[in-house]
């Protein structure tokens, strides 16, 4: 290939390339091949449709919010209908979304193969925890079929317990079985991570994607069931009426929110970490260069996923928490936003004296950075105690998880989507119509979510279904945005499924990358790795790779 | 099966022999956890004021952790194990510590 | 959600083989591990990591107990002193036994002996029953003192317990009241409790049967190893559940 | 600050009008507002910073220009920088947003205070006058308020975007938030925390009045029966009087001058009487026996509504003499006699 192209892209002689004859895929044939697996990849593929099915069900609620919003009266659905529509919006796409995404389908797919083993250490709790996801899922849908829940994804008390009449349990019981899905899922990926390492792979010598992995596993292992327990109570409290959470009998509603708040800050790390591993190997990838101070982004991983723990009350800093107590959970607020922005700095600094070129997964990786940038410095402003007091419970919260939650983690899920879909699937996907996608996104977000920020700090409430007419301007531009990011959304899924038959074919390492995955074939087969690799290299180790390159070539030649 | 045998697993800190406990131990260990239980209730009618609730914490943490080293074969096993012990027990009281240092500091008032 | 620590255990496909050495590949043994070993030592593991999420389920509602007892210390007083000591220390007494044949049980499969370690499976299974049965016997109490939180929660006997023949301190109507947050407290944590022992019982019932098959007597060991974790982990709990529901203050008021 | 008051003017005129900002219509909004510029001008210097290198390596160092990328493995003083200056950046924010904070919870001493109960789905404000207002708030200009709160229901959250303020307003447990209204207008009251069906109908409009106007608002709206006196009559109704007649030989402590004394509990404890220990005591009276009584007192709990226990506290806070307590003894007696004296206001 020429030094001066401006793509790393190296596909096989398209007339001559064929997809391998035996892959994880065509291993075995019949539904119920797929349905009773064991195999990660394969579970993996499963995933990836189920939550693609869930992000499509939250989307269609947010467009419906969004709708509703372009004027200021409540004119498109009643205030009950849009409460419920807000609900479940945050319910599927945290709990069925948000949570799974990348862990569940990226990796569960790479996971095994970066390490070098032949699967998870547990295939049949992996497929349990699929089945969970369903179980979960269908429970929740089951709450919306029936008539709806309005509690919020946050399920407040006492508004959940006694002042609701939407079924508040059924709802409750779904997250709290998505919640064991999920604490399977990384249970499976601490055990394998120190379990399962191919021979010579020690701890700095993982790629940083299965770091934040650790990480993430880390926060679910130990967050998820106080969110379980929490979630009981509350089902207790509704059908019984036992007063834990109930001032008139004696109860504190905000031991509710500390519980509550104990799993669910951490859950933003848990959604947002795995997007960060992502981030990592698609910039290096690009950049053909390691990752700038690799230990730094690993513990910084590391960091994150313990000082996590330490910061749930900046939730409640308005909700009569003692001052001090206050205090204390903004300076460590504060800490926690260290770590982020030494890996944004390290990202950049990647690219320093690399050789770049700019393919989707790229792209989406600079959306991430940007985002995440404004994302995360809106997260100071929320932290500074002074200044939550005016902005949270306002749009200005919405915008900056949302800047987070989609305009990182799900920036980070296309990209690793875009990244790994010739290795998932054998075959490219179109790029021309994939960069048109990832800058239709780009821009929709921007639009979406930028006028929330303005909005928030003019003071417009968040979950209102009707507001003041001065809020309509931001409000239509804000639809409007969500119309073009709907778009940037429906483009992957049609043209992704194209690619499935139409797509070129990709050989076993398009984008020569080094991580253990891209030197096998692909698709893989069921077993990954024809015989155990041994590994001798660090992560993201280019000259190894040339080398070996090199070396194939003198041996086929 | 590949007939590889993977070295790090076996050398690395994260190993540990499987090590069988004796039936003697065992005793030992149950008469303790017997004679403890014994302990905390005559102590409970004791009136040692706010030591009460401290002996009786205490010795069923004693009791908890023998339980954990010998019949859940902890003290024989790798660092690892150990360590995920450990960790269970510190996010535990991180929970408790954090969410108290709420509760206590509530009764201090408003500056 | 118990139930799947059955899953915890890789499983067999096929009957047992007697395997004569720890070197002879076992027909327990999965494919992607590379030594029974390193199975053995990654199952230990995963059951260590599902019971960090037991500690913090329970951890939940362990502090939930420590803020109300705080806050309403005599109510709690008053209603641990409604619980039976001599039913409690002989549940933990039956506990603690049941636990302890629970380990030779373990030993009695690493050192490959099927009577045994079906005996002492049965003996285990048999004093978590008892434990059970006992805890009814509790519950019932309860139930017929209307002492179940709810609507027909009864707090006369708090307010004026010398016309019950207790000696207590009778409580003001308003401290009365929260008895009930004590009664909740103690039917949430022990009823979490027992539910785990049910679910341990049950699948005590599947390793007897898997037992007497001779599947564990051939130096295939982990499911017995970990499901003995899950048990004493279940004893842990009720470890320091007994004093502090049933011991919170048992002398004379000075 | 010193900046040109022409040149503020204009500034601020600019910014009402592209309506990016709220108004600035209490004290602390400047000061909030300082925090947020500060905090907005290091994202965007960030976010600048990051976009340059970003913008910059990718066009230095894209493939046609740079075929060939020079492995680097990291430098711990580059690493070092951006940890070090984040924090510091950080903490500098930690601690004007502490100072803000305080700023914002830290009622002055001489605040007036007004009284608010939230429930699905309205703002009901209590005037100690006597004047009651649903879904609004009149306040008056340059005078600090202090609003003491709570739910009768659900959380809410009591909001005031342009005065920056924003405060939970919790079921069973009095918070309060304070403000100094500065400009004269009508501004928007939300409630912030969702709360059910009609969440989005929990506003209202907090209305800024001249003293003047202010004066003439109150004399104009008033019921005819301050707080106090409604609460007295409430102490008397519920038979209050009988244990706390002030008489030394009473079962109950007398109450007079009791609001804002250091109290000695039976438990050992020392308290401050604020409004929240006097609301507490009614309902949970066994956790507050004052030492040298009986903990015979029955509770309130749900026979007195929130605005009752208001009324109560109220009553509480304005027997400071004597002379009230004996007022108290009158209308007691007299039972059910419309109270003869003034409704003491608090300033």
């Amino acid at each position: 290939m020429s030094a001066t192209s401006s793509t790393i892209l190296n596909l096989p002689d398209q007339r001559t390339a064929t997809l391998p004859k035996r892959t994880y895929i065509n291993n075995e044939d019949g539904l119920l091949s797929w349905l009773f697996t064991g195999d990660h990849k394969r579970i993996a593929i499963l995933y990836l449709i189920s939550i693609t099915f869930f992000f499509f069900i939250g989307g269609a609620f947010a467009g419906l919010i969004r709708l509703e919003l372009l004027t200021p009266q409540g004119d498109l659905m009643a205030s009950d209908t849009y409460n419920k529509m807000f609900s479940m919006h945050g319910i599927i796409m945290v709990f069925l979304f948000l949570v799974p995404s990348v862990p569940a389908t990226l990796g569960n797919f790479l996971m095994p193969i970066m390490l070098g083993a032949k699967d998870l250490a547990f295939p049949k709790i992996n497929l349990l925890s699929w089945y969970l996801y369903w179980l979960g899922g269908i429970v929740v849908l089951g709450a919306l079929v029936l008539g709806g829940v309005d509690t919020g994804w946050t399920f407040t008390t006492p508004l959940s317990t006694h002042y609701l009449n939407t079924h508040v349990v059924t709802a409750a019981t779904g997250v709290f079985i998505l919640g064991f899905s999920s604490i399977f899922t990384g249970l499976n990926f601490i055990v394998t991570i120190h379990r399962m390492r191919a021979p010579g792979m020690t701890w700095f010598r993982m790629p940083l994607f299965v770091w934040s992995h650790y990480a993430a596993s880390i926060l679910m292992v130990l967050g998820t069931p106080v969110l379980a327990i929490t979630l009981t109570l509350v089902a207790l409290e509704r059908l019984v009426g036992i007063g834990v959470f109930d001032p008139t009998k004696g109860g504190d509603p905000l031991l509710f929110q500390h519980l509550f708040w104990f799993y669910s800050h951490p859950a933003v790390y848990i959604m947002i970490l795995p997007g960060m591993g992502v981030i990592s190997e698609v910039i290096s990838t690009f950049s053909r260069k390691r990752v700038f101070g690799y230990t730094a982004v690993a513990f910084s991983s590391v960091a994150i996923a313990l000082f996590g723990f330490f910061v749930w009350a900046h939730h409640m800093f308005i909700m009569g928490v003692s001052n001090y107590s206050a205090l204390v959970f903004s300076l460590l607020t504060m800490l926690v936003a260290v770590p982020s922005a030494i890996k944004t700095f390290n990202w950049a600094f990647t690219m320093q004296k690399g050789s770049i070129t700019f393919e989707t997964p790229m792209l989406y990786a600079f959306g991430f950075l940007g985002l995440f940038t404004i994302g995360g410095m809106t997260g100071v402003f929320l932290g500074a105690l002074g200044m939550d007091i005016h902005l949270t419970e306002t749009y200005f919260i919405v915008a900056h998880f949302h800047f987070v939650m989609v305009g990182g983690m799900l920036m980070a899920f296309l990209a690793g989507i875009h990244f790994w879909w010739p290795k998932m699937t054998g075959r490219m996907y179109p790029e021309s119509l994939s960069k048109l996608a990832a800058v239709t996104t780009f821009i929709g977000f921007n639009l979406t979510f930028l006028p929330q920020f303005i909005l928030g700090y003019l003071g417009m409430p968040r979950r209102y279904h009707a507001y003041p007419p001065e809020f309509q301007v931001l409000n239509v531009l804000s639809t409007a945005g969500a119309t073009v990011l709907g778009v940037g959304y429906m483009l992957p899924l049609l043209y992704l499924a194209w690619s499935l038959k139409y797509g070129a074919i990709a050989g076993n390492n398009p984008w020569q990358a080094t991580g253990l995955e891209w030197q096998i074939q692909s698709p893989p087969i069921t077993e990954n790795f024809i015989e155990i690799p041994i590994v001798d290299h660090e992560a993201y180790d280019y000259e190894w790779l040339e080398h070996k390159t090199a070396q194939e070539v003198t041996t086929v030649g | 099966m590949s007939e590889y045998h993977d070295p790090s697993n076996v050398v690395n800190p994260e190993h540990a022999d499987h090590h069988i406990v004796t039936p003697v131990t065992y005793g030992i260990v149950f008469a303790t956890l017997l004679i403890f239980t014994g302990i905390t209730v005559a102590a409970a009618f004791k009136n040692l004021g706010i030591l009460n609730p401290v002996v009786a914490l205490a010795i069923a943490c004693t009791k908890g952790v023998i339980v954990i080293l010998f019949f859940m074969h902890v003290k024989y096993q790798s660092k690892l194990v150990k360590l995920t012990v450990a960790s269970g027990f510190f996010t535990f009281l991180v929970l408790i510590t954090m969410t108290l240092s709420d509760y206590v500091s509530r009764a201090w008032g408003l500056w | 959600m118990d139930n799947t620590i059955v899953a915890t255990h890789p499983h067999t496909h096929e009957t047992a083989v007697a395997a004569e050495h720890e070197h002879v590949a076992l027909p327990q043994h999965r494919h992607h591990f590379e030594t029974p070993e390193q199975q053995r030592e990654a199952g230990t593991f995963g059951m260590w990591l599902f019971l960090l999420t037991e500690i913090m389920f329970f951890g939940g509602l362990f502090f939930a107990y420590l803020l109300y007892r705080n806050w309403y210390n005599p109510a709690f007083v008053a209603a641990s002193n409604q619980l039976s000591i001599p039913l409690g220390t002989a549940n933990t007494a039956i506990l603690i036994s049941s636990g302890f044949f629970m380990a030779l049980a373990v030993w009695a499969a690493e050192v490959r002996k099927k009577s045994l370690l079906v005996i002492f499976l049965v003996l285990t299974t048999l004093f978590g029953l008892a434990f059970l049965g006992i805890k009814y016997f509790e519950y019932k109490e309860k139930w017929d003192k209307n002492h179940i939180p709810g609507q027909n929660f009864d707090v006369r006997e708090f307010v004026n317990p010398h016309a019950y023949g207790l000696k207590e301190e009778p409580l003001a109507p308003d401290m009365a009241q929260k008895t009930q947050v004590f009664f909740f407290l103690y039917f949430a944590m022990t009823g979490m409790h027992a539910l785990h022992m049910i679910i341990g019982i049950v699948l005590l019932f599947w390793l007897m049967w898997r037992a007497n098959r001779g599947e564990f007597s051939a130096g295939y060991v982990a499911p017995i190893e970990n499901f003995g974790l899950y048990w004493h982990f279940v004893d842990i709990v009720w470890i320091f559940l007994f004093p502090l529901l049933y011991l919170i203050n048992r002398h004379p008021v000075s | 600050m010193h900046i040109s008051p022409v040149l503020w003017q204009f500034l601020v005129k600019w910014l009402n009008a592209s309506a990016l900002f709220p108004r600035e219509a209490s004290t602390i909004a400047p000061y909030a507002d300082a925090l947020y510029f500060f905090l907005l001008l290091i994202t965007v210097v960030g976010l600048t910073f990051v976009g340059c290198l970003i913008f910059g390596f990718a066009i230095r160092y894209r493939k046609e220009k740079h075929p060939i990328a020079i492995q680097v493995e990291g430098s711990t003083l580059l690493e070092a920088t951006w940890t070090i200056i984040p924090l510091a950046l950080f903490l500098i924010v930690f601690v004007w947003g502490a100072l803000l904070y305080f700023r914002i919870y830290n009622p002055p001493t001489n605040a007036m205070n007004i009284y608010i109960v939230g429930k699905q789905w309205m703002w009901k404000a209590e005037h100690p006058g006597g004047q009651h207002e649903i879904n609004a708030l009149h306040v008056p200009m340059g005078r600090p308020v202090q609003l003491t709160m709570i739910s009768q229901d659900v959380f809410h959250s009591f909001s005031i975007p342009d005065f920056r303020v924003k405060r939970e307003v919790i079921p069973g447990r009095y918070s309060t938030v304070w403000f100094n209204a500065t400009t004269p207008g009508t501004y928007h009251i939300f409630c912030t925390q969702y709360c059910g069906t009609n969440h989005s109908a929990m506003i209202g409009e907090v209305t800024v009045l001249s003293p003047d106007d202010y004066e003439k608002w109150t004399q104009q709206s008033t019921s005819g029966t301050s707080l106090a006196q409604n609460g007295e009559r409430l102490f008397a109704s519920m038979g209050c009087n009988a244990c706390h007649s002030g008489s030394a030989a009473a079962r109950g402590p007398n109450l007079a001058g009791v609001y804002g004394s250091k109290l000695q509990l039976t438990n050992g404890s020392q308290v401050l009487v604020n409004d929240a220990y006097l609301r507490d005591s009614i309902l949970n009276p066994s956790q507050h026996i004052t030492a040298g009584y009986a903990p015979i007192m029955p509770t309130y709990q749900g026979q007195i509504s929130e605005d009752g226990l208001i009324d109560l506290v109220e009553y509480i806070k304005s027997m400071q003499s004597n002379y009230r307590v004996q007022q108290t003894l009158t209308t007691s007696e007299s039972n059910q006699a419309a109270p003869t004296t003034p409704g003491v206001v608090k300033p």
